[in-house]
């Protein structure tokens, strides 16, 4: 599992670098990226991770509420018995 | 005896978490899918902060409440048509 | 095997909620979907069913047809000799 | 003797096992390319119908059919460059 | 590691099949290609290869050279010591 | 005691084994996405050669480089985040 996590994150990482390029980079004029397009990509970068916070937190609250959801009907249909 | 018992028992170990990885992956490339789709939706374009503002965080919020609801009605009709 | 197709089938689930969330949700002002966000998503979801039926259906053709021509020519060179 | 030529068979076995795996992978995948690239162009939208209409339906079929067409010639090209 | 070279190779067949058919086929008024798609196709795959070459020539140059950094800096380290 | 080390070295080899591979997974995923971004960006479209031409080929050596460049600032942003 612990691979698992390595691998997911590689590839997170890899995905967050073609993201960032093909929003930023603008064309292929030069071999450096410009002073604009260098920020773009840490401005991407860093929105992204802020985005990949804020949606885990929205989605791990919502499977929380779902296994306490799923545990208090247990509990209710033990009552019921 | 007691060695069928525990083979038996790693076999269902060994399948117990074959269904928990997979379980995991489902949840992991849902969070991905989520987090990709709201970016998408959800982030100011140009990019010139690298903090969220407070207009971005409710968008994210609404974007993820509404993702569940899909999930839920994509869920309901592919069980549906199983069965 | 079966294992992969659990996986598949899961897959193709997150890959649909996707596609109908991206095709049918239009705007992020309201925390619950709109009527119409709702029937999209449903139609989206059931249209996209009907196409994996029928391209499923001629990619199994397909291949068929490929494995009769293969054993076709086998049969055929058998002969030749 | 005999358990060298059981590891051989088991080798072999996995071997076969390993490439069905594969080849069926492989065939997943294409299937659901097809899938997903002819439901982009036949799919009218937006969506008013969960049915598919027979415009729809002929679409698919021909979608299908060229998108064998383009299988064989990549596959042709591919081939022909390894040599 | 060689299951996953044939793994990588028909991955990369199905993209490039997917990505031509996007570029080149244009309508689905007829069974058959074109003979402009058909050219389209053979035109779209063999480009993509001479690309793949030049970017994984460039690609290898990269981490060539990161590894040869990186002993030049060990061996730096070696000397410091 | 002879049978621990070597119950440990086919540990660390295991280990070893499994960080190659999903290091060359990476590599390989990495050059995957270049070359599917490059070609996006430079190859001229109508496709009409299949060869490339020299315009073509500086585009793609500056999209490398740009692309590099790229790689290093998401890595160090995602290293500096996780300290």
């Amino acid at each position: 599992l612990e691979q698992m996590q390595v691998r997911d994150s590689l590839k997170m990482y890899n995905k967050l670098v073609e993201r960032c390029f093909q929003e930023c980079v603008e064309d292929m004029r030069s071999k450096a990226l410009t002073g604009k397009e260098e920020q773009c990509v840490s401005k991407c970068c860093e929105k992204f991770m802020h985005v990949t916070a804020r949606v885990g937190m929205r989605f791990q609250e919502f499977f929380s509420q779902m296994e306490q959801q799923a545990a208090a009907a247990a509990a209710a249909a033990g009552t019921g018995k | 005896m007691a060695d069928a018992s525990e083979a038996e028992r790693n076999m269902v170990a060994a399948a117990a978490l074959s269904m928990a990885t997979t379980e995991l992956e489902y949840r992991v490339s849902l969070l991905n899918s989520m987090v990709s789709t709201c970016h998408e939706r959800c982030a100011a374009r140009p990019y010139k902060e690298g903090q969220l503002s407070v207009g971005e965080n409710s968008c994210l919020d609404r974007c993820c409440a509404k993702y569940w609801q899909v999930v839920a009605i994509v869920g309901q009709l592919l069980g549906s048509q199983k069965q």
